[in-house]
């Protein structure tokens, strides 16, 4: 990945920044108003997520470019304290914090691609790709 | 999807259009089946938003920058209605899956602990059992003796589903496995209180009530554990006697005794057992009184026992807004003239 | 949910305001955090709707009528969105309950089911039982007689979860009806299979095996309702013997009968029991061979029974990524010196 | 009840028309704009009914009184072939027609009040009330 953009998230302030990083370049790639929208959500509840659970994180965003499509790439990276059940927190209703929709499993239906690695103790990395249709 | 909204922008710019010069019902009528369309196809309350920008635009109204930004901004604040019903799908498959899983268990339920109501020249017996949700928590059961005797359970088990349809099996084993000089009531509790009290959990706990009816003397023996107190009917006077008798729920108490009342039944005599889904069941937020129920009873007491009971289920099935609260069990056992 | 939209109608005036002048992402970081407390107290999309007007008209903004009509449009549009969020929540209330009341179900099996391993002298038993998931379709059960004999059942009930655990409870308590004088194998198996018959639903059938110990001549009784075969350890030679009885599974034929074997236990011989969940574990894609199986056994053959039942489940656990196919069910006799 | 005014249900012109009444009286007894749309969605819903199942039926509405509150009532009247099971009819997604979110459970939650009778062979009656907040 390079280059990449990165923000780094320690306070919630920087979940703004990291959205509105994330929006300008989905605006750039050429997404339309509700597919900027909905990447600038999910970008909100990955660096929550960070924000709320890890110490320190950040999130990078990067224009990839597929066979005949392109598209937006972002990976959250964290130090947190790491997922013990990835099937638990990819199953609805299973944050604490959300509510209806929100959540790991809001994050991935927001994108297209969505892969995660976990380790206890380690930390988190989320990368989820979105796709100009 | 695309292809969706794109065969209905025209559409929805159209009725749009005409909605913003004649405010005409019509439109809106056409709206709403437009929007039905979009719902079945997935499409998302933000796009909606969209979409009626977009035909905002296309209808040339003078919009302002103030206008558009609004409309994003509003855009903005759906996307979490969007994922929230994209939920949907998900619970459906797994609300089915589980679903599917207690609709085979209902079913065996049914097999398993399936009873007949026996046929008695001199008595006329009615009973209906209704689950609340789709396992029956509550549970009856009829024993056939010699000589036109029979018994029969009526059980209320406090926590319902599955749970309760697994302890339902084991009463019914162990009452099927009783040799017949054991069939008063009394002691019938008392051995099923000592199986219920041995195999499950202290939390869990079981109402029953059990009745022996001997055609020849006309006597009803009956004893509680305590459950829901039953109701004898004196045709005579037209009164309703309630039969509450002592006795601890089973399963509490493992050397636990049950008092037996006999009740001489005369011509047109009743008596009604019932579980406590009959006696609570609610209008709206008020709970009916017990004289309720009575009076919804003599009101069909002049059909048969069987349609006497179907008749007041009814009448509290559409009280409670077809929308049972708890399981329904009503028995009734008439002497014949 | 009427003070929950008032408080907010200001909050979102205020975000709209600020992003309608300036365009920032904040004010968009705000309404995304409005929108989740409105979903959360069931605020629908049309209500929505309804305050972005309000708001724009609080804001002054020069409304045209023509842009008033359009909302109202949109707001007519949402409707059936909102009716749509309704079912979510619904849905996801019945969910929970049905996901909780298999977990009360799953606790209250153990319960129900539970037996005991018995002491007897001589002979040194061991056994583990693992559902795959939340409840177990594997079932074993241990019935003691006089004089140090006793039997065991291991069953594995084709079908999960909820189903199979009603059945179990029809067969534990069958079993435990019969006198002692049947307590040979092929005659438990010959009633058992009329229970299940009778009861169950064709679909559904069961495979057994029952094996009756006697101390005293050192016999071990077995017989098979076409369950995956028993291994006999002979100590003497280091050898595995498959025991491969005749038999039909439980449920099928009303009149089905049974083989029946005569083991005599030598020193240290073994006799092991099992559900195919311990002979189809997986590795990745590929099945292990049975004799994988009989080398892991004979591996941890220096431990105790119970030790080594549960060692050799610890291993197939981690052969398959802790993820389960099917419920685990190893059974092991080993007489003593 | 009385005065009633009732609308004809025979086309599917005529559920415009049930609309249009009932939107005009849920306006005057004072309902905003979001419930005058709930009732209107509602009378589609029951008009529907009538249209598809039944050879003749009426919608009847009036103003009424509570103890404090105003509210509008609707009566929906066929002389279809009834409900054979209305517990079944009042469960979601049981409507073959409307999928998510229609059907009678749908006109349930528009309204406040519900209330079914039916008869095999004989027909349906719906009232449904929604009172003014
Ligand atoms: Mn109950
Ligand atoms: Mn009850
Ligand atoms: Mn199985
Ligand atoms: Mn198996």
């Amino acid at each position: 990945m390079d280059p990449q953009s990165c923000v780094n998230i320690k306070k919630e302030w920087d979940i703004v920044g990291a959205r509105q990083l994330g929006r300008e370049m989905a605006k750039q790639v050429g997404f339309g108003t509700v597919d900027q929208a909905r990447v600038a959500t999910a970008i909100s509840e990955l660096a929550r997520n960070i924000y709320l659970y890890a110490e320190h994180g950040k999130i990078c965003f990067e224009v990839i470019k597929g066979e005949k499509k392109q598209g937006l790439c972002m990976i959250a990276l964290d130090n947190g304290p790491g997922i013990s059940d990835i099937s638990r927190a990819m199953q609805d209703g299973y944050t604490t914090s959300g509510g209806l929709g929100a959540g790991l499993p809001g994050v991935k239906r927001l994108m297209d691609d969505f892969d995660i690695e976990s380790e206890i103790g380690k930390g988190t990395r989320i990368k989820a790709v979105k796709w100009i249709r | 999807m695309e292809k969706t909204i794109k065969n209905n922008t025209k559409r929805y710019q159209d009725l749009l259009d005409k909605y913003i010069h004649s405010q005409d019902e019509e439109a809106l009528y056409g709206i709403e089946k437009v929007s039905k369309d979009f719902i079945k196809k997935n499409i998302l309350p933000e796009e909606i938003i969209n979409l009626h920008i977009q035909a905002m635009e296309s209808l040339n109204k003078d919009l302002t920058e103030d206008y558009k930004h609004s409309m994003n901004f509003l855009l903005e604040a759906m996307i979490f209605y969007g994922l929230a019903l994209q939920e949907v799908t998900n619970l459906r498959q797994e609300k089915d899956v589980l679903t599917s899983e207690i609709a085979i268990a209902a079913n065996m339920q049914k097999t398993l602990l399936g009873t007949n109501k026996p046929e008695i020249d001199g008595v006329d017996l009615g009973i209906i059992s209704v689950p609340a949700h789709q396992m029956n928590g509550d549970y009856y059961h009829f024993v056939k003796g010699s000589d036109d005797t029979f018994g029969i359970a009526i059980a209320d088990i406090i926590g319902k589903g599955i749970p309760a349809a697994l302890c339902m099996s084991m009463i019914k084993y162990a009452i099927d496995s009783y040799p017949e000089e054991t069939m008063r009531p009394s002691t019938i509790l008392k051995n099923l209180n000592r199986v219920v009290e041995r195999n499950i959990d202290p939390s869990m706990f079981i109402t029953m009530c059990y009745a022996h009816y001997h055609p020849t003397e006309n006597i009803l023996r009956f004893s509680s554990a305590g459950h829901e107190p039953g109701y004898f009917y004196h045709a005579e006077t037209d009164t309703f006697e309630e039969l509450k008798m002592k006795g601890l729920v089973l399963g509490v108490m493992p050397d636990a005794t049950y008092e037996e009342i006999n009740l001489t039944m005369k011509e047109n005599d009743m008596v009604i057992l019932l579980t406590d889904g009959v006696t609570e069941c609610r209008d709206g937020d008020r709970f009916i009184e017990t004289e309720e129920v009575l009076q919804v009873i003599r009101k069909y007491a002049h059909l048969s026992a069987q349609e006497m009971v179907e008749n007041v289920y009814k009448h509290f099935e559409k009280l409670q807004g077809f929308q049972l609260r708890d399981d329904f069990t009503l028995f009734a056992i008439r002497k014949g003239v």
